[in-house]
């Protein structure tokens, strides 16, 4: 490894559900659990809000992953948003690997407002596991960088 | 001019423009003076021609200059409300800055056709604009024109644009004639009321006038009609067209009507010219 | 272009010793449209909020963001701040710092660097915002309670009394539930019948008060105010009015095998029944399952004593739909099955019972007369073990991990009247701790131990394992001792974990209200909102939103009743503006939308567009923004875009998208 | 073909149509082109051969919005699309009136520039084998080398819906419709990435497979907007490329009916089909098996769901 | 003067010219040849007649940055793209291609001038390739455009086995003098060359769309054609979409649009096509609303307009890549019979 490497600071984004992940999120920090800084939540309404057009454009301003968490299936505040989205990002997921985005880029977690604890490890394991992919080079716009 | 690339930047590289007045005419109307950052103009220009606003990351329009080339010291736009970058350029504050490319296009031809006759000005609504630059420069070289008649029409009169300075100014000066005329009747109007085509037969003007014609496409077109049947000929009514324009120097392949292009060839055309082009605008 | 203060909360020290403040303020004062940026140490107090109003009045402000704590704790505080300052309350929006920042970083640099980015992602988006206008909605005067148990009985008199009809609806023939059950209550031993058959009959006879018994909820459409419930009133083949309730029925009845439910299994009824003396209404069902008529055509014996004639074979199953401005989830609990706990002999012994099986044994009007008894032979037991926490505080998975809360003081109570009663029966009590936080709960353990002998050993039971002789080898640990006990023990009584009513889980899905992973209703804040679902309008009431014991239980019934009195009480409601809309230029009419959603907000309508001067008729999606609410999953189906939601739109989100990662 | 000429003619002549949506012959001989037709007259250059692959459902649109009944003459895969189409409300079933035509196969004189031959003057079908005139003389080949790769996944010979049919079809498969999918999903991620980005960065942003493709109907499309902000027209990047046709695979998903056009239309012959059939081969396994089109009434995977439903869940779109 | 070079060498010419340039060439890549920027590993393909998309994008990218605005310090800046610099050369346009660069200069480099185009063809050396095999859809003889001897800077014919070599102009001419790899031609090589030349013209001849019939289509046409009822036939099968625009080697129409960095604005343009339905779009209106209109501009554009503005010349260039690769079958050569076909009625 690197000594870039090492110093990769990845860009990720986790988009989570008003009701249970971004209370989770909330729980997480009032339980004081540490995750890494370079993730940065973007709250949306529901899972089931999150277009792929939204994760693409993620991507395309140089995001190195995106993370989606909602209620669990089942427990979804307007009942069966998580259900459309479990649907949609399976498809979305298996098709940008299909299409050569490394594994695990994009990922789906379903956190409740009491997981407070499995938020924070969510994000731990997955800044983790973006970092050991390194730089998202595959899907990324170059304009936006000179 | 336009194709002057001796400063060396393209065309379409605009220049940066800082609003130093902003007033608002009408209710949707407010007309913006533009210089730039150390002062003074931006470029010169002439009467009827135009220059693209843009507002970086929202959009770029092509607005006519309403000042005179005559006025030293900034550029004037007076610009409706009517859409995405319209509303934003009314959100605007004196200071804000934004770009500003041009000037583009042709203009009423006020050093030559124009000269010595007698001018007729028909506008409607915003269509003041173009012809407020015209207006200012013969103020300023009155006597090199004949007799100036102005007819100007609007909705209401809250609608009329530059209302102080055509009451205060223009119908105060030497051998100008300003006819308003409002489309309703209202409290406090007791001037005329009326469509400006049919004001325009009541005044009825003798055809040996110059007819510079600028508003909505429907009043243009009445207004059209009713001088030809007092007598005008198509030679001699100026207008000018707007269509979507892009580049603003006949190459984005938008603005065509025909072999012409908005942009470059127009905005102004003589009645008789448009007459000679396809039906497509 | 919008006009944008950053106001920065030091939130204390909470905030400040992770984040550098001042450089907030000052990155945040560099981005495009922000005209005002300040810091103060606590935004959310009155002095905070007057400076965010006076910049709001002095600089005319159109847009700010607060860079605080979450916005699930100040948002509302401080959309209300800029609604007084003149601010259309959704022009605010709120960068979380401290929950989602300073209370999860150390490293005070990349904590500041992520509250610049956050706080940047918060400008973006305000700059993106647009006046909302909240729309209003009727509130149906009426309330729901689901639950007849306690909890609801309380809940549904105080809305009652406060002069608002409310319908009770509870899925057993009586109202009641579990209180009814019930020998003894703790700490005072009151008779449970005695306090709670006086409100029963307070509820049935309040002239405010609909009582849908033997009733369960079918289906739910509508939001706060404005709720439709479809209440399925099974078929009682008895007729309510006609009904006398003399019981001749009920005692000629031949079919006599079935368990007796409210006996909790311990005896048998007939299948024409009511379930106890003291029902209400005291109109017995037929359990057609049991009934010799129903299953055979043949009997019809309850028809022929009945003098009032109020015997019908053929009632069926009734749909009514009833309106409600507010529902109350009152469903209660039940005590978990114990077959993962075989250690414990339950399928295999008689005599090992659940503490509810023994509240029965000790009723008078319970299978064995109120008398103590093995249920196997009928003998007095001599020797008596409690164990505690059976399936309570789990951790391997078999059972739940929290505590149920009531055990340590029913069983103390349970000792305490067995020891009372019978003197010389031995009472031995294995647990793990004994909590007993409560008025007068400690007092009462002790009396149990120190007045009446109870022996309570600290340690866990390892196994029960019946005996040849029909008794109970209990072989467990004393922790403190640090030995290992046996005693062969007459009965063995498992304090077993309590859980909500399966019927939760269905009806949360009904309602959209929001339960967590052991199915207890999950309320809107767990200390500041306890009895509101985050769904609006729907309030809980009792165990379904977790183990409480009785005097709680009604508390939070009177606490529930507030609020729903407190909703009942205004004519309409202001509705969220944050809600999908369709533009019409864009909408293809292809019914994907309306397919996912799940309020049934969006209908299709023909309409004359003019596209850009092209004028034709087009299907377009139009929302009902009063069901609308604000998912969102209508805008990710649609393909063109048309679909947008409100307070999160596509372009708000990009925003935040490009500011993060910018 | 004459059959057909008449009955249209006949349909047309007792008004129970307005119009007719077929085939008209132009000069060169592999080039008929969609056309409608509103009088006996001009039926005359009404034709119907091997290179009529166009799928016609989606003129339908623009027709729905006209006076009267429009005949179109579908191919049974192209009955599909006109299914989907009724069901997404953009074609009124009561204004067409729908003829099934017999299909052996389309082929494109694409096909046969691939196998090298040059300067095509004429083509001839002479059953199984196609006799090719160029200036560089006459060459022949099997019929089906020259078809369009739809037709060796053929979608068989029944068409879902029609007022008649006229003519025998053919099921023309002789192919695995997922064998490519699979053989990609079986590369590393890596082979993956550099076969999409050398195909991919070939794309001009023509729009052609958007234009072409019957589902995808958006009055404007999300490109075309500034919704979403998308910067249309332009692929200054490989990102972007990536970005328009993974988001039009997904606007389309469960709505296409693999009827291949976009693959046929592609000027720069770039696979599209591809992620269309892997997002198809990932519902029929994660689902169920789902054929859009072939009715207008049962829901789309995704805009449906079970409660078990998989999860969404790294590694189902091929190998590592 | 001709020079020559056996074919197997012609790895060697183009590392040379790499030496000198960026070399840009038909490169084959996954199955579509088009120009490529020339490296050792490319798959230099010569065989193929036409690349898919013409070299325009060359001179005239399919997108490029103008400028970028900023705010620095609360102040908006406006920094210009820099204008092509390096020298590249462009190895194997065909006749067709190079006619239509002659359009694309009528456009940019008439007043005012594009400076970015301008730089560009500054910069650029173009060499052209003569063809050999013309195919079924060329009809650039109907423009006058004779494939066999092309011009250009430096024009390229090759045979079987040999690559001929003739520099035109002085920039050209400076490139020749930088390759010592060239060799002699004598009089043997100027027959074959003479009956190579021959031959393809013969072919061209054969071509069934060889001699159009453009009698009505000038400058002044503009009232009879433009209200022809033919339109309204002939546009029916069109998609709208932008294939023949962006294949075309003539079609110069932009759009300027803005993409925010994240850390300001950067404008830049890329292709547009008339064919677009939101090409002319306006807020308040559009001035072309049909797709017959659409379809109608751009061959009037070429047929009329452009020879209305340009001395006659007519703005296609008879490639024949609409031909090949609209997806309903349209084509400029449909238009031009059409109108043949009512004319001599």
């Amino acid at each position: 490894m690197s000594i870039d490497d090492r110093d990769f600071r990845p860009v990720i984004a986790a988009f989570c559900c008003n009701w249970c992940s971004y209370a989770g999120a909330d729980l997480a920090g009032s339980s004081r659990m540490k995750y890494p800084a370079e993730v940065k939540i973007i709250r949306v309404p529901c899972s089931c809000r999150v277009n792929p057009m939204f994760i693409l454009r993620t991507f395309e301003k140089g995001a190195d992953g995106v993370i989606l968490c909602g209620c669990h299936p089942g427990d979804c505040h307007y009942s069966t948003g998580n259900y459309y989205t479990r649907r949609r990002m399976a498809s979305l997921i298996s098709l940008m690997e299909f299409v050569g985005l490394e594994r695990g880029r994009v990922r789906v977690e379903w956190v409740s407002a009491a997981e407070g604890a499995k938020f924070a490890e969510t994000m731990n394991e997955f800044v983790e596991h973006i970092r050991a992919l390194g730089k998202n080079t595959r899907l990324e716009d170059l304009r936006c960088k000179n | 001019m336009s194709g002057c690339n001796c400063s060396g930047r393209d065309v379409l590289i605009p220049q940066v423009g800082v609003i130093t007045d902003i007033r608002t005419e009408t209710p949707d109307v407010k007309s913006f003076r533009v210089c730039a950052p150390g002062g003074g103009k931006l470029f010169e220009h002439m009467p009827g021609q135009c220059a693209m606003l843009c507002v970086p990351g929202v959009s770029e329009g092509m607005f006519s200059i309403t000042s005179s080339p005559t006025v030293q010291d900034y550029q004037e736009f007076s610009i409706k409300r009517c859409g995405m970058l319209t509303d934003h350029l009314h959100s605007l504050s004196v200071g804000d800055q934004i770009t500003v490319r041009g000037p583009y296009g042709n203009h009423f031809p006020v050093e030559s056709e124009l000269r010595g006759k007698d001018l007729l000005f028909v506008a409607g609504g915003i269509g003041l604009a173009p012809l407020r630059s015209v207006i200012g420069y013969v103020s300023d070289h009155r006597a090199d024109y004949g007799t100036v008649d102005i007819l100007y029409g609007s909705r209401s009169k809250e609608d009329l644009v530059k209302y102080d300075e055509i009451t205060g100014v223009w119908s105060k000066a030497d051998g100008v004639n300003v006819h308003l005329t409002i489309d309703r009747a209202e409290d406090g109007w007791d001037g005329h009321v009326g469509f400006v085509p049919a004001y325009l037969k009541e005044l009825g003007f003798s055809s040996d006038k110059t007819a510079l014609l600028c508003g909505p496409p429907i009043m243009i077109r009445f207004s059209l009609e009713t001088l030809m049947e007092m007598g005008f000929s198509k030679k001699q009514v100026y207008t000018t067209l707007e269509l979507r324009m892009k580049c603003g120097v006949g190459k984005c392949g938008r603005c065509n009507i025909g072999s012409k292009y908005v942009c470059k060839d127009g905005p102004v055309f003589r009645c008789d010219e448009i007459d000679a082009l396809p039906d497509e605008y | 272009m919008q006009k944008i203060g950053v106001f920065v909360c030091h939130c204390g020290t909470n905030i400040a010793a992770t984040v550098d403040v001042l450089r907030v303020v000052e990155a945040a004062a560099k981005e495009p449209g922000v005209v005002h940026a300040q810091d103060y140490p606590y935004m959310c107090s009155e002095a905070g909020q007057a400076l965010i109003a006076s910049a709001i009045r002095d600089k005319g402000l159109t847009g700010i963001v607060v860079c605080s704590c979450s916005p699930r704790m100040h948002e509302a505080t401080f959309r209300k701040c800029a609604e007084r300052a003149g601010l259309n309350p959704y022009m605010v929006e709120i960068a979380n710092i401290r929950e989602h920042c300073s209370w999860i970083h150390k490293d005070m640099e990349e904590a500041t660097q992520k509250a610049i980015i956050l706080a940047r992602a918060a400008i973006a988006k305000v700059h993106l915002n647009t006046p909302l206008a909240a729309g209003h909605s009727q509130v149906t005067k009426r309330a729901l309670v689901i639950g007849g148990g306690i909890a609801g009985i309380q809940t549904a008199l105080d809305i009652a009394e406060a002069g608002y009809p409310v319908d009770i609806v509870e899925k057993n023939p009586s109202i009641g539930g579990r209180m009814a059950q019930l020998d003894k209550t703790f700490p005072t031993l009151d008779c449970s019948a005695c306090i709670l058959t006086p409100k029963m009959v307070e509820a049935a006879a309040h002239p405010n008060i609909r009582i849908f018994t033997y009733s369960e909820v079918e289906r739910v459409t509508g939001f706060v105010g404005d709720f439709t419930v479809d209440i399925r009133k099974h078929a009682r083949s008895v007729d309510m009015d006609k009904c006398t309730g003399c019981g001749l029925c009920q005692e000629k009845c031949p079919s006599r095998k079935t368990p007796d439910e409210f006996n909790r299994a311990l005896g048998t009824r007939s299948a024409i029944y009511t379930p106890f003396a003291q029902a209400i209404p005291n109109v017995p069902v037929i359990d057609r399952e049991h009934c010799i008529k129903f299953k055979t055509g043949k009997c019809g014996l309850c028809q022929t004593v009945c003098a009032a004639g109020a015997i019908d074979y053929t009632q069926s199953d009734e749909i009514v739909s009833e309106k409600y401005g507010a529902i109350v989830v009152a469903t209660g609990f039940d005590t978990i099955k114990l077959d993962r706990f075989g250690e414990y002999a339950y399928d295999q012994s008689k005599d090992v019972i659940t503490s509810l099986e023994l509240e029965r044994i000790m009723n008078a009007a319970g299978p064995t007369g109120g008398h103590l008894e093995r249920l196997s032979d009928g003998r007095m037991p001599r020797e008596m073990v409690f164990i505690q926490c059976v399936g309570s505080r789990c951790s391997d998975g078999r059972g739940k991990s929290y505590c149920s809360k009531i055990c340590c003081m029913y069983t103390a109570k349970h000792a305490m009247l067995i020891r009372d009663k019978y003197p010389d029966v031995n009472v031995t009590v294995f647990y793990i701790d004994v909590r007993t936080p409560g008025k007068n709960f400690d007092e009462f353990y002790r009396r149990a131990v120190e007045q009446y002998g109870v022996n309570y050993i600290k340690g866990q039971v390892g196994k029960v394992a019946p005996l040849p002789d029909g008794r109970l080898r209990v072989s467990g640990s004393d922790l403190i001792d640090g030995k290992a006990v046996e005693i062969t023990a007459d009965m063995v009584v498992l304090a077993t974990a309590i859980e909500p009513d399966p019927s939760a889980r269905r009806l949360a899905s009904m309602l959209t209200a929001s339960i967590d992973t052991n199915d207890f209703l999950t309320e809107a804040h767990p200390k500041l909102r306890p009895v509101e679902s985050p769904t609006a309008g729907v309030y809980l009431s009792g165990v379904s939103q977790g183990p409480k014991d009785i005097p709680e239980t009604v508390s939070q019934a009177g606490a529930c009743a507030a609020k729903v009195i407190g909703l009942l009480a205004k004519d309409r409601l202001t509705t969220n503006p944050c809600t999908a809309h369709s533009d019409q230029l864009l909408c293809n009419g292809c019914s994907a939308c309306a397919n996912v959603c799940p309020y049934g907000a969006i209908s299709y309508e023909q309409r004359e567009v003019n596209d850009h001067g092209v004028r034709g008729e087009r299907r377009i999606a139009v929302v009902n923004n009063a069901l609308c609410q604000g998912c969102g999953a209508c805008t990710v189906t649609c393909p063109s875009g048309a679909m947008d939601l409100q307070g999160f739109s596509n372009r708000q989100l990009i925003a935040e998208v490009d500011a993060i990662c910018r | 073909m004459q059959e057909l000429i008449e009955r249209a003619k006949a349909l047309l002549a007792d008004g129970t149509v307005s119009r007719v949506l077929g085939w008209r012959a132009t000069d060169t001989p592999f080039g008929p082109e969609p056309a409608f037709f509103e009088s006996g007259e001009e039926l005359n250059e009404f034709v119907y051969n091997c290179f009529c692959g166009a799928n016609l459902s989606k003129y339908l649109i623009e027709s729905s919005a006209l006076e009267g009944k429009t005949l179109a003459f579908l191919k049974p895969c192209d009955t599909y699309s006109f299914n989907q189409l009724c069901k997404e409300h953009r074609i009124d079933r009561g204004k067409t009136y729908i003829i099934g035509v017999g299909c052996k196969g389309k082929i494109t004189v694409e096909r046969l520039h691939e196998l090298g031959i040059k300067g095509i003057l004429d083509v001839e079908d002479a059953g199984d084998t196609l006799t090719v005139k160029t200036l560089y003389g006459e060459k022949s080949c099997p019929y089906s080398d020259a078809m369009l790769e739809r037709c060796h996944a053929c979608k068989g010979k029944e068409h879902r819906v029609a007022d008649e049919v006229i003519g025998e079809s053919a099921d023309t498969t002789d192919t695995d419709r997922f064998a490519k999918v699979t053989e990609l999903e079986q590369m590393t991620s890596k082979e993956r990435y550099a076969f999409f980005q050398a195909e991919l960065s070939k794309c001009i942003r023509c729009n052609a497979c958007r234009n072409v493709c019957p589902v995808c109907n958006c009055r404007k499309c999300v490109f075309d907007g500034n919704a979403f902000d998308s910067v249309q027209k332009a692929n200054a990047t490989e990102f972007e490329e990536k970005m328009f046709h993974i988001i039009r695979a997904f606007h389309v998903a469960g709505r296409c009916t693999d009827c291949g056009e976009c693959s046929r239309v592609c000027p720069q012959g770039i696979p599209l089909h591809l992620l269309n059939r892997k997002l198809i081969k990932d519902m029929d396994a994660f689902y169920g098996e789902y054929q859009a089109g072939e009715d207008t009434s049962t829901v789309s995977p995704l805009t449906a769901y079970t409660e078990h439903d998989i999860e969404p869940e790294a590694g189902k779109g091929g190998n590592e | 003067m001709t020079q020559r070079l056996s074919r197997e060498e012609l790895p060697r010419l183009y590392a040379a010219i790499a030496q000198v340039a960026d070399l840009f060439l038909p490169v084959k890549r996954a199955g579509k040849t088009n120009f490529a920027l020339w490296n050792t590993q490319t798959e230099v393909d010569l065989d193929t007649l036409k690349t898919a998309k013409s070299p325009k994008d060359l001179f005239f990218p399919q997108c490029e940055p103008l400028y970028t605005c900023d705010w620095r310090e609360g102040n908006l800046t406006v920094t210009a793209q820099a204008l092509a610099e390096r020298d590249f050369v462009v190895f194997g346009v065909r006749g067709c291609d190079l006619r239509g660069l002659d359009v694309l200069d009528r456009v940019f480099l008439s007043d005012p001038v594009d400076s970015f185009y301008a730089a560009r063809r500054e910069h650029g050396t173009v060499i052209a390739f003569a063809c050999r095999e013309p195919e079924e859809s060329c009809f650039c003889r109907t423009f006058g455009v004779d494939c066999a001897e092309p011009g250009g800077d430096v024009t390229v014919w090759l045979t079987d086995g040999t690559l001929y070599w003739r520099a035109n102009t002085p920039k050209g001419q400076a490139l020749t003098d930088r390759l010592d790899l060239l060799g002699k031609t004598d009089d043997a090589d100027e027959q074959r060359l003479a009956a190579e030349q021959t031959a393809a013209r013969e072919i061209i001849d054969r071509l069934p769309y060889a001699n159009l019939f453009l009698d009505g289509w000038n400058g002044d046409a503009t009232e009879a054609r433009f209200a022809s009822p033919l339109w309204e036939k002939l546009y029916r099968p069109c998609l709208a979409c932008g294939a023949c625009t962006f294949a075309c080697p003539t079609c110069q129409c932009y759009d300027i649009r803005d993409y925010d960095t994240g850390n300001g604005v950067q404008r830049f343009r890329c292709w547009d096509s008339c064919m677009y339905s939101d090409f002319t779009m306006m807020a308040h209106g559009n001035n072309r609303t049909s797709q017959m209109q659409r379809f109608r501009q751009r061959f009037m554009h070429k047929l009329v307009y452009f020879p209305a503005n340009n001395d006659g010349m007519y703005s296609c260039v008879g490639c024949g890549r609409c031909v090949e690769q609209c997806p309903s079958g349209l084509n400029i050569v449909k238009v031009i019979k059409a109108f043949e076909k009512e004319a001599k009625k």
